[in-house]
């Protein structure tokens, strides 16, 4: 367990979010954070270090992923937020809300499968610059549960082109030995890419779900070293 | 309007069914009461046929059972304090005809059947059956109930973890679509569907009401108003992003202390609702349509009464306490309206534009008549009982054999099918789907649960008695496999038209196989679901009762996955192989037969084999543990090598009886499990197995890349496992990619 | 060659929850004016080979064997040379 | 009343997968002549209140809010008095 830290986390609830008490879960209980809820409807973010839009289908997904979340109260809140550096992690549901917000560059399609896809991946570290990364190596590998239909990253070639400049792209999809092939892509995303950042480096979107492998009993505690990162930030 | 015969007779009532109705309120009753009775009393949700029979099953088990029946489920106390609700429930006939909403609604009725009651839903399982999927239908609808179940179950955030996947032709015009859901929830805490305390206030939760599912009531609009038919869709659409706001609120209003009585609107909507929580409480209740959401303009009382429109539920509040209520529901931006009252007179009224248009007993209407049916044995019973199985010739390659059976989609790996489920969210799943049964942690205590579902119509069908037992067999023997103790049964009924004698003689069979079993394992049914009327032209599925089964680990971290773990590792064989070909995938597989007797099963040995299963694995000696069911000891040591991605090298058990080589390979005897530890554990494990009596064989070891298997005259079966895997687990993408 | 533009919408009396949702959605962010918002799907193919008369059954065919379910579904075709 | 339809689809530059597979299963079906399908969605809604003259403007700006994307998406309005 991780020693008490003064880093407060809290985690948003929009309607139809579902992994809201995962994310608690691993966070309070695996890792000793203080964490609290906050509302869709709420406005007021002061108090917390680093807030989270958690996975799952706010608004059923209707119409687009994210596409109506992005409209909560909250989110204007959040993006003030990290506006004043405040840090900013979404998951799944939370990375496809962030880029409909324009919090990162891009969008989210489809998986070229054309179906949810929910198992362990691969995913390689392709930057340790950065408050969610630090206590990883680059090039190291994780194993880590995805559950998505709609992973498919796509970013026009000037906003790529900007990503590598920036090094923002901060997971890929790999093969266990850590190399990036079209086999270990599980939803056709543009390069793999399964997690970017922004270029001040305090948003972070990806699809995996850290939160599902923090526990070992569940089959792998390479999320931890997620929240292991951010511990380290304060 | 006055009520005439073709109008009860369309809307499902016999005639002496209307004169009971008649006797029972002493006049003509109402249009908007004739449908009532009409739902209330139909198979669907009254049991008139098939109540008598249910009432064998044992209601008690070594667990504390709530097995309430006017519950939505039941369950069992998995820890003190904690019970663990389940229920398992049809969706077939929807299916077959739309199958993604269909079965995307399917799971939307039996997730309220669980929260319902207070329980937060955890787990999601499938069991499903379909024709032969190298028939076009087969693929579209299979494709369909997976899409659709998969829409639904991944947005409420309910992991689904299990199910089954059965290709049959009798399932060709009539899927099975099954759904199991389970939830946990502190004892004292389980909500009760019923009305007390005159004057609380009745509320309508959730979406609105629309004309769905009320084909049938057609009758007595088109009587009046010549409306058409095109208006009355009886498919339902499922909402899960209101179900998901739904289950919340539910959750969080029933925790509030607010709530009174709370039941989901499913078969029958308003109807069974309000009359069954009228009689569950022993009170009345006086509602009003008007008040009702609506979707529609101008529905009649009667499309109101009988709509099946989802995502809905009434809720009695405390009176004084209803704007806390209402408070909650607006939150998650949900529809809630008072519609009206509870009252102290035992008798629902319902009005609407002022007008009494339904005044009943809600007793009355809760106590539908019971038939006694009668039944005769099938006239292809004799037949297969008498096949003679010796005459089928051995193939000589049993390499090959095992190679074509690991490719049928009876046995093929399922991950096309759970990899579009999400099976992990809320962190629970420690045995993915995959194994004999999943098993999840339930956080905060040591304890963990493991479930599975199990049916096999083709033994059901060769001998209904029989069959259902082995069922209830292979089941449990699933959750000692992962190290769970079976705690409690729930059960899905799906058969043809009872009102033929043959089937239901089926029926019956099958029930009374069920019940001796459950009763002989102590283990409690603590809910279910019949569905009759699976038949179309003359052809009916085969009998099918599908059982969910839940056990309990003591130490959720002792628990065993089917994969072979290490080379070295001793492969253990519990049980003894007999000639059992008789129904076997095999059988029908490599010999196009479905015939002869299925396995014969020995209670006592069964509980044995399981006994010594189950503690070899809760005190941490076996590595590995896979029941043998389908396919028989081949396929089962072909599929503890893929999953642990390693082989084996295995001698046969010298047999003394002169049994057949394809039925030692791919006989389906019951009563066995595979199990692989280090030596110093086998060991133990064949101390522990010799003291209760239970045969044990030595087969081999773990070890290399491919998987051997030698009998008395020389190695017969020679697979390298990735070349099994590759069979096993491209089967069904490659036939669903045609 | 020509072109077919096929919309698939729900049929009027079944409930459009992702509608809904979306009508919901642009109220709140002011276009209260907006009522009844339906969601459907659109599809365009080109079409070559048939004869022009032969093409409006085809796709119509086309539309109740694959592209939607007649049971809950309406379709339109339009084509054009 | 006026009445809006909008229709959504993917940009041409970006590869639609849904649609690959539904024109492959077109064409296991023997429609071999289709060629090109991309699928999108359609939207129908009721206008109500707001002066004829501002309805273009108004819907295409839902549309570049929230009923399309426009880094992958293009969309095409339709008003109906
Ligand atoms: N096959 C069965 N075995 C045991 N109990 C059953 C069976 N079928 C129905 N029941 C029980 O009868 C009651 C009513 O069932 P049902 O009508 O399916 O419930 P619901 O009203 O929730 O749809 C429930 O408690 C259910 O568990
Ligand atoms: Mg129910």
């Amino acid at each position: 367990m991780a020693t008490a830290t003064k880093m407060r986390f809290g985690i948003v609830i929009f309607p139809g979010s579902n992994c809201e008490t995962d994310t608690w879960h691993a966070l309070n209980d695996q890792m000793g954070a203080p964490v609290d809820y906050i509302w869709h409807g709420e406005t007021d973010l002061s108090g917390y270090d680093c807030v989270i839009l958690p996975g799952g289908f706010s608004y059923g997904d209707y119409l687009r992923t994210g596409a109506v979340a992005r409209f909560s109260p909250v989110m204007g809140a959040v993006m003030e937020f990290a506006d004043k550096g405040g840090l900013v992690l979404g998951i799944c549901n939370g990375f496809q809300i962030m880029l409909e917000a324009g919090m990162l560059p891009g969008a989210m399609m489809r998986n070229v499968c054309q179906t949810l896809v929910c198992k362990y991946v691969h995913l390689r570290v392709e930057t340790t610059d950065g408050p969610y990364t630090r206590a990883m190596s680059k090039g190291q590998v994780l194993r880590i549960p995805i559950a998505h239909g709609e992973g498919n990253y796509y970013a026009d070639e000037a906003a790529l082109a900007d990503l590598k400049r920036n090094d923002q792209i901060v997971f890929r999809f790999s093969t266990a030995e850590g190399e990036i092939t079209p086999e270990a892509n599980p939803n056709g995303s543009l390069e793999n890419i399964a997690g970017i950042c922004n270029r001040e480096r305090n948003v972070l979107g990806l699809m995996p779900h850290p939160e599902r492998c923090s526990d070992p009993i569940l089959g792998s505690a390479d999320g931890r070293l997620v929240w292991e990162s951010l511990l380290q930030a304060v | 309007m006055a009520i005439e015969a073709r109008m009860w007779r369309e809307l499902g009532l016999s005639d002496d069914e209307y004169q009971r109705v008649l006797d029972a309120i002493g006049r003509e009753p109402t249009p908007t009461e004739l449908a009532m009775f009409s739902v209330e009393w139909s198979e669907h949700c009254g049991y008139p046929r098939s109540r008598p029979l249910l009432a064998l099953f044992p209601k008690e088990g070594k667990y504390a059972a709530s097995t309430d029946a006017s519950a939505d489920a039941g369950g069992v106390e998995v820890r003190p304090g904690l019970t663990v609700l389940f229920k398992m429930e049809s969706h077939n006939h929807p299916s077959q005809v739309e199958p993604f909403q269909g079965a995307a609604t399917g799971v939307g009725g039996i997730i309220r059947d669980i929260f319902t009651m207070g329980a937060r839903p955890i787990a999601v399982l499938d069991p499903l059956r379909f024709g032969e999927l190298d028939e076009p239908l087969a693929r579209y609808l299979f494709r369909g109930v997976v899409n659709g179940i998969a829409f639904y179950g991944n947005c409420l955030g309910v992991p689904t973890i299990g199910g089954e996947l059965r290709f049959e032709e009798p399932y060709k015009g009539n899927c099975l679509v099954n759904v199991m859901a389970v939830g946990v929830v502190e004892t004292d805490k389980i909500a009760r569907s019923r009305a007390v305390g005159e004057g609380n206030p009745v509320i309508v939760v959730g979406n609105s009401t629309g004309r769905d599912g009320i084909g049938g009531a057609s009758i007595l609009a088109s009587h009046e108003f010549g409306e058409d038919e095109e208006k009355r869709p009886t498919v339902q659409i499922g909402d899960p992003f209101t179900e998901k706001c739904l289950i919340e609120a539910c959750l969080e209003a029933l925790a509030s202390g607010a709530v009174v009585g709370l039941k989901d609107m499913g078969a029958a909507g308003l109807t069974c609702t309000t009359c069954e929580m009228s009689a569950a409480g022993g009170h009345g209740m006086d509602v009003d349509l008007q008040k009702v959401p609506r979707r529609e303009p101008g529905m009649e009382p009667w499309e109101i009464m009988m709509s099946e429109s989802q995502e809905r539920m009434l809720l009695v509040a405390e009176k004084g306490r209803e704007e806390a209520v209402l408070g909650i529901f607006r939150k998650w931006g949900l529809n809630a309206v008072i519609v009206g009252k509870v009252t102290g007179d035992g008798i629902l009224r319902v009005r609407d534009n002022g007008q009494v248009v339904a005044e009943l007993e809600a007793k009355a209407l809760a106590d539908p008549p019971v038939y006694h049916l009668p039944t005769e044995e099938p006239a292809y019973y004799a037949e297969v009982q008498s096949a003679d199985l010796s005459k089928v010739l051995q193939p000589n390659d049993m390499g090959e054999v095992l190679r074509n059976v690991l490719a049928s989609p009876n046995i093929a790996s399922a991950a096309w099918v759970y990899h579009q489920y999400d099976h992990m969210v809320q962190t629970n799943t420690v045995v993915a789907p995959g194994g004999d049964a999943a098993v999840l942690q339930l956080k905060g205590y040591t304890e963990g649960i493991a479930v599975t579902t199990d049916g096999n119509g083709r033994y059901c069908y060769l001998d209904p008695y029989v069959g259902a037992q082995l069922v209830l067999a292979e089941a449990t023997r699933n959750l000692v496999c992962v190290g769970a103790e079976p705690a409690g049964v729930t059960d899905c009924l799906n058969f043809g038209n009872p009102e033929k004698p043959d089937r239901f003689w089926q029926f019956k069979r099958c029930v009374a196989g069920l019940a001796d079993a459950c009763k002989h394992f102590e283990l409690p049914v603590v809910s279910g679901n019949v569905s009759f009327y699976n038949e179309t032209l003359d052809t009916a599925v085969y009998p099918t009762p599908v059982l969910g089964v839940v056990g309990v680990l003591e130490d959720v971290r002792l628990h065993c996955t089917i994969g072979f773990k290490q080379a070295g590792d001793v492969v253990l064989l519990l049980g003894d192989t007999y000639e059992d070909l008789g129904g076997s995938e095999y059988l029908k597989r490599i010999h196009g037969l479905v015939t002869g007797k299925p396995p014969a099963l020995d209670l006592d040995r069964e509980r044995a084999v399981q006994g010594v299963c189950l503690a070899a694995v809760r005190e941490g000696l076996a590595a590995s543990a896979h029941d043998c069911s389908d396919g028989g000891l081949a396929v089962a040591l072909a599929e503890c090598c893929i999953g642990g991605q390693i082989g084996a090298s295995i001698t046969l058990p010298a047999d003394p009886d002169g049994v057949r080589l394809d039925a030692r390979l791919f006989g389906e005897s019951p009563s066995r499990i595979v199990l692989s530890a280090s030596p110093e554990n086998a060991d133990r494990i064949q101390q522990m197995a010799a003291k209760r009596g239970v045969p044990v064989h030595l087969l081999g070891e773990v070890g290399g890349d491919t998987l051997t298997i030698e009998a008395e005259d020389g190695v017969r079966i020679s697979e390298s496992v990735a070349g099994m895997d590759a069979i096993w687990r491209g089967a069904i993408p490659s036939l669903m990619s045609e | 060659m020509a072109k077919a533009r096929v919309t698939i919408t729900l049929k009027k009396t079944i409930m459009d929850a992702q509608g809904q949702t979306v009508e919901k959605a642009l109220h709140n962010l002011g276009y209260e004016g907006v009522g009844n918002l339906r969601i459907g799907k659109y599809i365009e193919m080109e079409l070559n080979g048939a004869p022009a008369t032969e093409l409006p059954a085809q796709v119509d065919e086309m539309c109740r064997r694959l592209l939607a379910n007649p049971i809950i579904e309406d379709f339109h075709v339009e084509i054009e040379e």
